[in-house]
């Protein structure tokens, strides 16, 4: 089952204004930056993004933020990026706060057909409002739902034709729950291999939960905070 | 004389004990990683999905893919492990962490942390903060006794928007080690010089003192 | 004449097309796999862990980490990947599956199915039935129109314990491809030299016929 | 962190009599077979089996269940074992059924702290009795809770001393999320290496879930119905 196209341009086909996205990566760690680009550049606009950052002012979901092509993000951490709070700011841009490991679970819920499930975190603080709280073994809980989108972008190591993918180190983080919960999910990928190429037993995500791949050139994969011991 | 940053994440490293596994914060919380008695073996955990983190690369091995949950680049120790953010968060909701290390604005007499957000000020996001105070069974918080204005960060209320409530089992700060027991605030260590009477002057909320009050071995 | 196992798999691979991932459960459903048409690809997944399931291995290459739900031992294609139930349910559960073929003692007029339990006698339990007949997008039922002893399995209502409600799209049995409409039963397909007039007097409950029925084409 | 134990008997120190106890594999495939082994020859008693499977007469938790050792199986399907169904019907034994999806994932939700949610499985049916029912987007789901064990017992292909575990192809099936639900989680590998020596972005169960780990011996591997080609 052959699920490559060529470039982002046609992975993105079908995307249209308004659509919900789940975007994967952590910080500037892993993200999908050929499809980022491609968005970028065909101009799409009224986005809800799901994506735990929103990037950084000239890169990530910032280049999207500055020409004004989301009007929502559902995320955990949004403090790197100054146009970003400036636009939050002045209510151009919406913005939906989860702790991150409900975000993390709400996308594998999405995926996995789990409508909804309780977790501890939140209890007690404004992000409880309007939850159904319940007590389980003494303890506070939160009902929280799944998410879904119209496309999950991630962005793995290695795929292969068949849309199994595998991530390096921690470039994985929401890439893997993401790509199970977009009614169609594109990956893009460094580096793209025949099916049979990749050890089965070492797949992350299995490629019933891709529907087109791509092997991105030249990945700029900048670091956000260069620390170094030496 | 009050602590500075290294000397109040060195105070932390005191808590580990050989077989913890631990997440550590942002800021203060990173620096404990650097005073790990040498006896002992620990494993850290970046929420962003690295189970043994190691040191800051040297330049020549910086790696876009190797990040903590700060978002710096880091290394791996021999046995690490890489997961995505699901299993991550499992790890920590599921009670497996032994140990979190976080810091914070206000900690009240009952536990009750805030660390997220600044009202009209400040809307970063509690990014994974929510989770770990939620879930933790053992939880330190770093922070200085007082704000910048001398405002103590230590009271009977919170009036910043709560991360997680009933959760702080103890505070380091740069001047004391005050444990949150059923009966409130209690001064268990003074930093070195500091006397009891600035520590009770600093902390709002009341804070129980008995006995002597030994002096932190750093 | 009515079909045999063979024949009833061969009429359901004619159900498949090109691009999906389909579940085959135990006895009949599993001999789909030998139908495939070349000219189109469909990709296996088995509850247990396997997507790309592949033909039985040769005595050689038995492998006692490698079996389908049914634990028979298989092997698997290119471009297979293994993983553990969570993930094979979330697959299952969260609408991956283009097709579940499974079979059933019983089916209702308004698709539900019982296939797991028959009180006092057997007690095997439900296996992943259950996941999949509420969970699937596209459910064909592969099973005799008659019990051992004469009785008709497409009934009004089912007298076994139900795996599931409202869920059957199709049947297809050794003399008849059935749907369930909002209405009810509708005939589809009979077998090659059924009658019409048979099917019926098969069907305990009401089913549907709308002018000529074709005969199956295998 | 060296989880290294010698063996089974040294693995299992702390099971009592009256534990809850999960035990990873499908059928016969992927069992802790040497930890089955020495429960067998500890001899302890009145044991709740989270199980998908109970094994066969003669192998597997076949042997504790031919000993009574086994109070209550908590399973899927049951249905390779005479002796089971014959103390069954005798109500020597208890045995509550799980849709095998939701036993999976109540596993997954004891380890990762969630103590409820919500699926499809078993609506309509006897499995719905008692519990909660909710529409989510115009379809029906159940209200299902976690699972947690005193000890769960896992058998992996390659084990670190640190506690990490890769399975090998349809062997993984329950032992990863058993591994997260254990209060002890003990794992029993083929082949037991230093830490550093897996890949560590090929780990299926990251150590932090695995107490104890030790190296089987001899692996006997039992194929339940070996069906071939020629």
């Amino acid at each position: 089952m052959n699920k490559t196209v060529m470039d982002a341009f046609e992975a993105l086909r079908g995307l249209e204004d308004n659509m919900t996205l789940m975007l994967g990566g952590f910080g500037l760690c892993g993200i999908p930056e050929k499809a980022i680009q491609a968005m970028h550049n065909l101009g799409v606009k009224g986005l809800t993004c799901i994506s735990n950052n929103a990037g950084v002012d000239d890169f990530g979901l910032g280049i999207l933020l500055e020409r004004h092509q989301i009007k929502k993000m559902i995320s955990s951490y949004v403090g790197e990026n100054a146009e970003f709070e400036r636009q939050l700011l002045s209510g151009e841009l919406e913005v939906e706060l989860n702790p991150q490991g409900t975000l993390a679970e709400r996308c594998r819920a999405g995926g996995a057909g789990i409508p909804a499930f309780f977790v501890p975190a939140g209890y007690g603080t404004e992000i409880a409002e309007g939850k159904e709280i319940r007590k389980f073994n003494g303890k506070m809980f939160l009902l929280e739902t799944a998410l879904t989108a119209d496309f999950a972008i991630v962005k793995a190591w290695k795929g292969d034709t068949a849309g199994n993918l595998i991530y390096r180190h921690t470039a994985n983080n929401f890439n893997n729950m993401m790509a199970m919960a977009g009614k169609i999910t594109i990956a893009e990928v460094e580096e793209l291999v025949p099916a049979g190429e990749l050890d089965p037993n070492c797949i992350h995500t299995p490629g019933i939960f891709v529907q087109r791949v791509f092997q991105g050139e030249k990945y700029e994969k900048r670091i956000e905070f260069a620390t170094t011991s030496d | 004389m009050s602590l500075d940053k290294n000397e109040i994440a060195k105070r932390i490293a005191k808590e580990l004990k050989d077989g913890y596994y631990v997440n550590l914060g942002i800021g203060i919380p990173t620096l404990v990683a650097n005073f790990i008695p040498k006896v002992i073996e620990v494993v850290l955990q970046s929420e962003n999905g690295l189970l043994g983190i190691g040191p800051f690369p040297i330049k020549k091995e910086l790696d876009a893919d190797l990040i903590n949950a700060g978002k710096q680049t880091v290394t791996y120790v021999k046995g690490a492990a890489f997961f995505d953010s699901a299993t991550s968060f499992a790890m920590i909701r599921g009670g497996h962490i032994d140990l979190t290390v976080l810091g914070a604005f206000q900690v009240n007499e009952r536990g009750d942390i805030a660390s997220w957000k600044i009202p009209g000020k400040m809307i970063k996001g509690m990014g994974g903060a929510m989770d770990l105070v939620a879930s933790a069974k053992n939880i330190i918080v770093a922070m200085t006794h007082t704000d910048r204005k001398g405002k103590s960060k230590l009271l009977k209320e919170c009036n910043l928007p709560l991360t997680g409530v009933s959760c702080v089992k103890r505070i380091v700060t740069d001047i004391a080690v005050v444990d949150i027991t059923p009966a409130g605030f209690k001064l268990i260590e003074r930093a070195p010089g500091v006397s009891v009477e600035e520590i009770v002057e600093k902390t709002e909320a009341p804070i129980i003192v008995n006995g002597d009050i030994p002096q932190m071995q750093l």
